[in-house]
């Protein structure tokens, strides 16, 4: 008795893409899901080996999710220049590192911004992404593009930057410093907005190692898991990249952890612009991908993994795109059970789902 | 005399509070906002879709909330007891729970169970601040209520206080808008509605804008300078109140006034019996 | 005056004893028919004659009754011993020890036995235009495979008589006499068929009634040994010395016959019976004793702490039950807890005893039998006809069963909207209230009576809701060819609803005031044409005309609009997912049962201990 | 055009739907919501609900698991309607054309008024679009577009439920 | 809460951060990546351009196999503007194939045209044919280029 | 060449579970996923574990199987590992114990997609 079955997706006004779940509820708690989150699934991994030539798969694989197409492409080139064993210099590291991070902040707000939104915060959301959008100025001075990047390529990045765009960067970073303090304070101290997060959507550290959840997810929980610091793709560390950790595990704390990870990631672009080391922004590359490998980079939401195999072929033998948001939808799907409705959508949204890449 | 224009007009003065709340909430957000007029644009647009419907029932009640509503208002601005004007308010409610719930949609479903959670939180403040302010001017007469020589608000401090707090439930307005729940439900009662069915749903609230700001007028007494004073005030707060808080669940809305609301009012109600 | 009482309390009876007899389909249906006009032309004739009248009784008749009580009681025990039920035989002995005390000590009084005045003569109008036709929806709702119709009948018309009576009656031990009389009726009636669930019940409905009768038979021995007065005319003489403990007990009883928390048990343990059982206890009778008692009582208790005590104590259960009754998923539940709670706020406002507060009692006392019926019925037809009796069942009633659910809305108007008398009622009593709030206890009063009604009206819309849903794209209705008794049944009702809401000013001013002018003295309320005055406060006629047409509207034109639009489906995020809605459950609420009723013992135990001044 | 249809063009009310695409385009449109572009000075309006919407703003080359909800979602729209498709992709399918899981654009499951090229498009592009489907959206008629095979199509994707 | 609430009327009293486009301009800013424009008078026929481009937005056809004159055929409304082709062009630099700074308008009631952005566009009047005749010119290039190639290995074989 | 990082440990299927369960440590590993890599007559499948506080420490274990085989779950072991086993059925048309298909492929679309043999 009292049982009234709620779908929540594919269309609904606060997911931004594709996904489902069918949600029993009692007197709006949450007693059984179903998922379904295949509705993305275009063939990415197919047409990698089919109908892409490995140069033109950093093109294709930014476009598996628009908000971290950055570390998409930067996995694929990554994964490419080690089968053709090529080095490439610092600057070219550097500008890669500057947009992959200009990308996280990005993203987090977007993230961040969008679960202020589903709790009902309208404002909130309205200032957070008042903030973002100097990122994208930034991010649109130097790749030319404000959503997709398009800027590694094999081999190197694919345009230089010049002092008049880094003086740009340098003060828009600084303002986006103040406006992202002044948006985390709201976040951190407003009442309103910690009855709707606090709490919500526990996830003990255990219960993180257990699902392997990846990301700002994990690292909300304590668990200390980020690939920049285990995995060598990028040299993070030069440029004062560290660790961000909350033990509370709630959508609050995914949120303030996220916003930690900007603060250090606009310290970490500030560095880099201060610090651009000279040369070409791009090397000579010669040869085939051939060989297997595996990539780990770290997305905004967390790990992406990617399986590039080839065999001397202008085409490639396999592509496997592991992403965050799948590691993490097992571990999604437990902390609906018990849950109320009304809290479903701050919980889906906290984890800053990115269903493109999940289902390719 | 007034008052019959203000009834007869009321969807349109209803409209224009409405279309100043849009601008003044995009502001609050640092956006332009939309123009002024813009929920005429919107009644207009409205108006001239082609109508679809679910059935009959559903779309007929939505109609039959703005005549409810209108009603309502006329009672409350015509009539002479607030009382009556209270329970009228009830019939409006009636035909938007029966409405929302007569289609097979689940987020109206909910939304109209939400709904019903809002009545039972400010049905019964309401009630008691109908009856405070009988206790001050002797009269439930909304005429006597307006010749009354005194300052209401002086004596119903808490009274207002509670009220203002129950604006937001009957306006849907964070943190109390959980029927309307955009980002859950959509809407809730409102979704299935399209067309001119809809536009007869978005007037009727509207004119709930006149309906509850009367009720802030009241405070002023006879003086009129000062109900229009509180009604500003109430206006503006109520705004900053909807740009500055997460939505909250209806459990907590209902715990909200029957734990912290009606006591108060309550509360001030007695000091006043107990002075007079 | 005193033919014309023995006519309404004896016609019925004789009826009950052919229908009993005879067994025979057309005589019990010609003669439940017959009735209808019989009974409500005794009863019009009784009420045209000059009122309050005392009417005296034959000696021999005084003995019967005594007698009568003996072989009632001893039946008790009886029953108590072949049911196994110690609690029953035991209370039933007490009974017997307090009814022989009480003969003991009972001086002689030359006060007559009987006494009819306009409450009386109300509840033969109530008991003629409401009671009978459920006997004739009865004759077509047993034959709807149920066993012993005949016999079923003639309960119902029998108990219609008893009602009669209990309501003439002056002297108190009579009165205990039928008070146990409808006990009997209730525990038959409930017990009717016969199986497990049902013997429980009745077992229930009895030793809990019985408490009732023990308090009566208390209070009689107070009022005898204190006052030395035992008829009702004579406490109403001297108010002032009268005992509190007695009417403590007496309002005790009312309590218990108005299954007021917490012994509410038994009223809903009356669902396993028959639908018109319910519609009986619920409407027209039984139930309606309480209020009936309070009512009697108010002038001497009004304004004392009783009173206070009876308002806080009924006040509660009029919003505890009402809350309840949400978390139930059995529609005759649902009622029956709703029935609870009405007669909390009845009892209420006859406790508070001002003129005003006593019309809106007798307004609510009506309308509640009024709708009750009606509901009932229309449940007792959902159950036969249509097989529902969850509320997950009514899911889409609208498509299945448009003019029962139409009806069942009509009734659920009745018992919160503005124009129909609950509302009215409600009204009254704020207004009213809101000149002494000085004491606690009334500004309470307010809350419960706000938030009562507020939850009541969400317990109806609640239930509404699930019936009113619809697929989509249905704009035709299959209207399902009811029994005529059914539908004449339904009619009547809602013809008299309608009739007396549109005319409920001068209902008020011209029926309503003189009752309460003989109970509480001259109540502030008139009628210009059809507007309502109270105080300045006035119900203009526009106001009771135009919400009325809004709610016939709301309630009646879905079956006749048909707007010409394309029909689309219901949103559902674009998906094809099954649907499957029922409705809120508010299973939380139902935690807190436990604690209501715990809470409202401790009021109950305030009501005797503190109302009564046993301290 | 009636008196109602002048106003037509100030209020147009937006129906999201992502087929499938990378997100790109659609946070465009989350930032085109927000203070910096604000198209709510349009009269806009991000309703989710099908039923009040005017313009179905669809991103994505619709996969084969979005295009019934997409059909469904433009069924449920009243008229007169828009349809903007937005970005490389909701145009022929754009880097995804002819992945086995792709219907290759919006325009092969419902008829679309307006192409949004880029990829991601800026808002600026976003909101010239707009402008451009407010202006085709004030020129249709309320008559019912039929879709191809509308009355199959409004059977077969229907729901019959359990009651 | 409350300093939001304050954050709020002090927005209320401040200058909204809105830019009113499209009544004030708010043009692309320097490297902004937009549509492809082409001079075919540089062009070499290499097809690089053609292979890089990773949606398949630049087709060429082949109109004559006796000059083997190529046709460019471009969709901006396919084409990513990732800038791979621009990237990819040997005479890019002297101004082949350049990237502007300029976005292509909404496809609506009209088609834009302009010579630099190839044959295709230009040739349709109808905005809902570009899908359409797009299709075409992608089959039109798959068959071109075959029959291109058959008539030059024919060729050949004739001279020898 | 061959990533210098990956500790390839070569598997059956009947061994698979048993192995990773001894070897696995929540604390310690995480679960990347499981990928199948079709090398045309054979499928290889590989369960890929990162370490944790480590650098660049990748485990595989690897098992080549033929079309038909029956892939057993590890999801007693790692209750994650559902979605990656689903996801082989799904793409690969591999027999996977307790999966479901259909959840990427839509039931109009094409079958085992990622088979060098399917050509799409
Ligand atoms: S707000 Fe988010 S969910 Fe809503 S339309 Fe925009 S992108 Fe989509
Ligand atoms: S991991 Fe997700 S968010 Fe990141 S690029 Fe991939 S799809 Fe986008
Ligand atoms: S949830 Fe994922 S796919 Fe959606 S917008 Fe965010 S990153 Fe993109
Ligand atoms: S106002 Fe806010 S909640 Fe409502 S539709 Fe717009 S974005 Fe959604
Ligand atoms: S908490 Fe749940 S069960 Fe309790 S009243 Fe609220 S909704 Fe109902
Ligand atoms: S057009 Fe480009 S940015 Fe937009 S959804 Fe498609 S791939 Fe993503
Ligand atoms: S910019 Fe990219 S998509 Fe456009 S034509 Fe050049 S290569 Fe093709
Ligand atoms: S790459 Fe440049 S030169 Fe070669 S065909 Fe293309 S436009 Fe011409």
């Amino acid at each position: 008795m009292g049982k009234i079955i709620v779908p929540f997706g594919s269309q609904h006004i606060a997911l931004p893409e594709p996904i489902s779940f069918l949600f029993e509820t009692e007197n709006e708690i949450i007693t059984k899901v179903e998922a379904h989150i295949g509705y993305v699934h275009r063939g990415i991994e197919k047409a990698a080996i089919t109908k892409f030539e490995y140069t033109q798969l950093p093109y294709l694989t930014a476009r598996v999710c628009g908000l971290c197409s950055i570390t998409h492409a930067g996995a694929v080139v990554h994964g490419i220049e080690k089968l053709m064993d090529i080095e490439v210099n610092k600057r070219i590291d550097y500008l890669r590192m500057l947009v992959v991070e200009l990308d996280r902040i990005h993203s987090h707000l977007l993230a961040n911004g969008h679960v202020a939104e589903v709790v009902g915060y309208e404002n909130l959301f309205m200032q957070t992404f008042r903030a973002r959008e100097d990122v994208m100025d930034v991010l649109e001075a130097i790749t030319g593009n404000r959503v997709q990047y398009d800027y590694q390529t094999i081999g190197g990045v694919a345009r230089d930057m010049d002092s008049e765009i880094a003086e740009f960067a340098k003060k828009k970073l600084k303002k986006l410093k103040d406006n992202v303090l002044k948006v985390m304070e709201f976040h951190d101290s407003d009442y309103t907005f910690g009855l709707k997060t606090k709490g919500i959507g526990v996830i003990s550290k255990e219960m993180a190692a257990k699902y392997n959840t990846a990301g700002p997810v994990a690292r909300a929980s304590g668990l200390d898991t980020d690939v920049r610091a285990e995995f060598d793709y990028l040299p993070f560390e030069e440029v004062g990249y560290k660790m961000q950790l909350r033990s509370e595990g709630d959508v609050w704390a995914r949120n303030m952890v996220r916003f930690d990870e900007i603060l250090n990631s606009i310290e970490m672009c500030e560095n880099i612009l201060n610090n651009l080391p000279e040369g070409e922004y791009k090397v000579k590359v010669k040869g085939r991908p051939k060989g297997e490998v595996v990539v780990r980079v770290e997305a905004p939401r967390g790990e992406c993994f990617y399986y590039l195999r080839g065999s001397g072929k202008k085409v490639m033998d396999r592509v496997r795109i592991r992403v965050p948001t799948y590691a993490n939808i097992p571990i999604l799907k437990e902390l609906f059970l018990g849950a109320k409705y009304s809290d479903a959508q701050a919980i889906v949204l906290s984890f800053d789902p990115c269903m493109s890449c999940t289902a390719r | 005399m007034i008052n019959v224009i203000l009834t007869i007009l009321a969807p349109f003065f209803g409209g224009i509070v409405y279309g100043i709340e849009r601008v003044v909430k995009a502001r609050m957000q640092r956006r332009v906002g939309p123009p002024l007029m813009q929920p005429f644009y919107d009644f207009f647009k409205l108006m001239d879709k082609r109508p679809i419907m679910i059935h009959s029932l559903h779309a007929l009640m939505g109609i039959m909330y703005f005549i409810a509503e209108w009603f309502a208002l006329g009672v409350l601005l015509l009539g002479n007891d607030l009382l009556i004007a209270v329970f009228f308010h009830v019939i409006a409610v009636l035909s938007l729970v029966v409405g929302a719930s007569s289609v097979r949609s689940p987020y109206s479903v909910l939304g109209a169970l939400r709904e019903l959670m809002h009545m039972i939180s400010y049905e019964p403040l309401m009630v008691l601040m109908v009856v405070a302010l009988y206790l001050v001017v002797g009269s439930f007469d909304i005429k006597d209520i307006l010749s009354y020589d005194g300052y209401p608000i002086l004596k119903l401090p808490f009274v207002f206080i509670a009220f203002l707090l129950t604006i937001p439930m009957m306006l849907q307005k964070s943190p109390f808008d959980v029927a309307e729940a955009h980002q859950e439900i959509i809407g809730g009662p409102e979704i299935e509605y399209s067309g001119p069915f809809y536009e007869a749903l978005y007037t009727g609230k509207w004119i709930e804008y006149i309906y509850v700001f009367t009720f802030v007028f009241l405070f002023g007494g006879s003086h009129y300078w000062l109900g229009a004073l509180l009604v500003i005030f109430a206006f503006l707060f109520v705004n900053l109140l909807d740009n500055s808080t997460a939505r909250l669940d209806f459990r907590r809305m209902v715990k909200f006034a029957w734990g912290f609301l009606i006591p108060m009012a309550a509360f001030n109600v007695i000091l006043l019996a107990l002075f007079e | 005056m005193g033919v014309l009482v023995a006519l309404n309390v004896v016609v019925p009876w004789i009826v009950a004893l052919i229908i009993f007899l005879s067994k025979k389909d057309v005589v019990t249906n010609v003669l439940t028919f017959l009735m209808l006009p019989i009974l409500i032309f005794t009863a019009y004739l009784a009420y045209i004659q000059p009122h309050p009248v005392l009417v005296e009784t034959p000696k021999w008749l005084d003995l019967l009754i005594t007698l009568y009580d003996f072989g009632l009681l001893g039946y008790f025990l009886y029953q108590g011993i072949v049911r196994k039920s110690g609690l029953i035989a035991i209370l039933a002995t007490i009974q017997i020890l307090f009814l022989i005390i009480v003969l003991i000590m009972m001086p002689h009084s030359q006060t007559p036995n009987i006494y009819v005045d306009s409450v009386t003569l109300m509840f033969y109008l109530i008991v003629a235009i409401v009671g009978v036709p459920i006997a004739i929806f009865a004759t077509k709702y047993m034959d709807y495979g149920e066993k012993g119709k005949h016999s079923f009948v003639a309960i119902v018309v029998w108990f219609l008589g008893v009602m009669n009576l209990a309501v003439s009656v002056n002297n108190i031990e009579w009165f205990f006499a039928l008070f146990e009389t409808t006990t009997l009726a209730s525990y038959i009636m409930i017990g009717f068929r016969g199986d497990k669930e049902a013997i429980n019940n009745s077992n229930l409905a009895l030793w809990m009634n019985q408490i009732g009768g023990i308090a009566i038979l208390i209070a009689l021995m107070i009022f005898i040994k204190v006052n030395g007065v035992y008829h009702f005319s004579d406490l109403l003489k001297h108010p002032t010395i009268i005992s509190m403990a007695a009417l403590g007990f007496l309002s005790l009883s009312a309590l218990v016959k108005g299954a007021q928390m917490p012994f509410h048990k038994w009223l809903l343990g009356a669902m396993v019976a028959p639908t018109p059982v319910s519609a009986i206890l619920h409407s027209a009778t039984m139930v309606k004793i309480a209020p009936y008692l309070i009512l009697r009582i108010s002038p001497i208790i009004k304004g004392t702490l009783l009173a206070k005590l009876l308002i806080i104590a009924t006040g509660y259960v009029f919003v505890v039950a009402a809350v309840i009754a949400l978390t139930q998923n059995n529609f005759k539940k649902i009622l029956a807890y709703s029935t609870i709670s009405l007669l909390g706020l009845m009892m209420l406002a006859a406790a508070v005893g001002t003129p005003i507060a006593v019309s809106a009692s007798l307004i609510l006392i009506i309308f509640h039998a009024f709708a009750k019926g009606f509901l009932f019925v229309e449940a007792g037809v959902l159950e036969k006809v249509f097989h529902t009796k969850y509320i997950e069942q009514m899911r889409r009633l609208i498509e299945k069963a448009p003019l029962t659910l139409m009806f069942i809305f009509f009734g659920f108007l009745n018992m919160t909207f503005v124009p129909f008398g609950t509302f009215i009622g409600k009204w009254m009593m704020i207004e009213e209230v809101s000149n002494f709030l000085q004491h606690g206890s009334y500004i309470l009063l307010i809350l419960y009576v706000g938030a009562g009604s507020a939850f009541l009206s969400i317990l109806y819309m609640k239930v509404l809701g699930v019936s009113v849903r619809k697929a989509h794209g249905i704009e035709k209705i299959s209207f399902v060819k009811l029994p005529k008794r059914f539908n004449f049944v339904s009619v009547w009702y809602y013809v008299w609803l309608l009739a007396i809401t549109i005319f409920i000013a001068p209902f008020i001013a011209d029926f309503i005031v003189p009752i309460a002018k003989s109970i509480a003295g001259e109540p502030e309320i008139y009628a210009t044409g059809l507007t309502l005055h109270m105080y300045n406060s006035t119900l203009y006629f526009w106001q009771i005309f135009g919400a009325l047409i809004l709610l016939l509207l709301i309630h009646v034109l879905p079956y006749f609009v048909k707007f010409k639009a394309d029909i689309v489906h219901p949103y559902n995020c674009g998906e094809n997912f099954p649907r499957h809605m029922e409705t809120w459950n508010f299973e939380c609420l139902a935690k807190y049962e436990g604690y209501f009723v715990a809470f409202s013992i401790a009021l109950f135990i305030m009501v005797v201990v503190l109302g009564g001044g046993l301290l | 055009m009636g008196f109602f249809s002048k106003f037509r063009k100030k209020s147009p009310w937006i129906l999201h739907y992502n087929t499938g695409g990378c997100n790109g385009c659609d946070i465009e449109i989350l930032s085109a919501l927000a203070p910096r572009y604000d198209i709510e000075r349009f009269g806009m309006l991000n309703r989710g609900n099908p039923k009040q919407a005017d313009i179905l703003l669809v991103t994505g080359p619709v996969t084969k698991n979005c295009k019934d909800v997409l059909r469904r979602l433009y069924l449920e729209m009243a008229e007169p309607k828009v349809v903007v498709a937005m970005g490389a992709c909701a145009h022929g399918g754009g880097i995804f054309r002819n992945f086995y899981h792709v219907e290759n654009g919006v325009n092969n499951i419902i008829p679309v008024d307006v192409w949004i090229p880029g990829c991601a498009p800026r808002v600026e592009a976003l909101i010239d679009g707009m402008v451009e489907a407010i202006e085709i959206w004030q020129q249709k008629s309320k008559e019912k577009e039929y879709l191809r095979d509308h009355e199959k199509v409004i059977k077969t994707l229907g729901v019959e439920d359990d009651g | 809460m409350l300093k939001m609430f304050i954050e709020s009327f002090k927005n209320l009293v401040s200058e909204p951060e809105t830019i009113k486009y499209p009544f004030s301009p708010s043009p692309e800013p320097k490297g902004y990546r937009g549509v492809i424009h082409y001079n075919e008078e540089l062009c070499i026929f290499c097809d690089k351009c053609e292979n890089i481009c990773p949606p398949g937005a630049i087709k060429f056809v082949v109109v004559d196999y006796e000059s083997g004159k190529k046709e460019y055929n471009y969709n901006p409304y396919l084409c990513i503007y990732c800038g791979a082709c621009v990237r990819e062009c040997p005479k890019a630099d002297d101004g082949c194939l350049v990237q502007v700074e300029k976005r292509m308008p909404p496809l609506g009631r009209s088609v834009p045209k302009g010579k630099e952005l190839g044959y295709f566009i230009n040739r349709i009047e109808n905005p809902k044919e570009v899908e359409i005749k797009w299709r075409e010119i992608e089959e039109m290039n798959v068959k071109s280029k075959e029959e291109y190639k058959a008539y030059k290995r024919a060729k050949r074989v004739k001279k020898i | 060449m061959v990533n210098p990082n990956m500790q390839i440990e070569e598997v059956t299927l009947d061994n698979v579970v048993d192995k990773i369960k001894e070897f696995y440590d929540e604390r310690e590993w995480n679960f990347i996923t499981i990928n199948a890599t079709d090398l045309g007559g054979e499928i290889q499948i590989d369960w890929l574990f990162s370490k944790y506080r480590a650098k660049n420490i990748i485990k595989i274990f690897r098992a080549n199987v033929s079309y038909d085989a029956f892939i057993p779950s590890i999801v007693p072991v790692i209750p994650s590992a559902w979605l990656a086993e689903w996801e082989l059925a799904d793409l690969f048309g591999l027999d996977v114990e307790n999966a479901t298909t259909g959840v990427f492929i839509a039931p109009d679309g094409p079958k085992a997609p990622l088979r060098v043999d399917t050509k799409l």
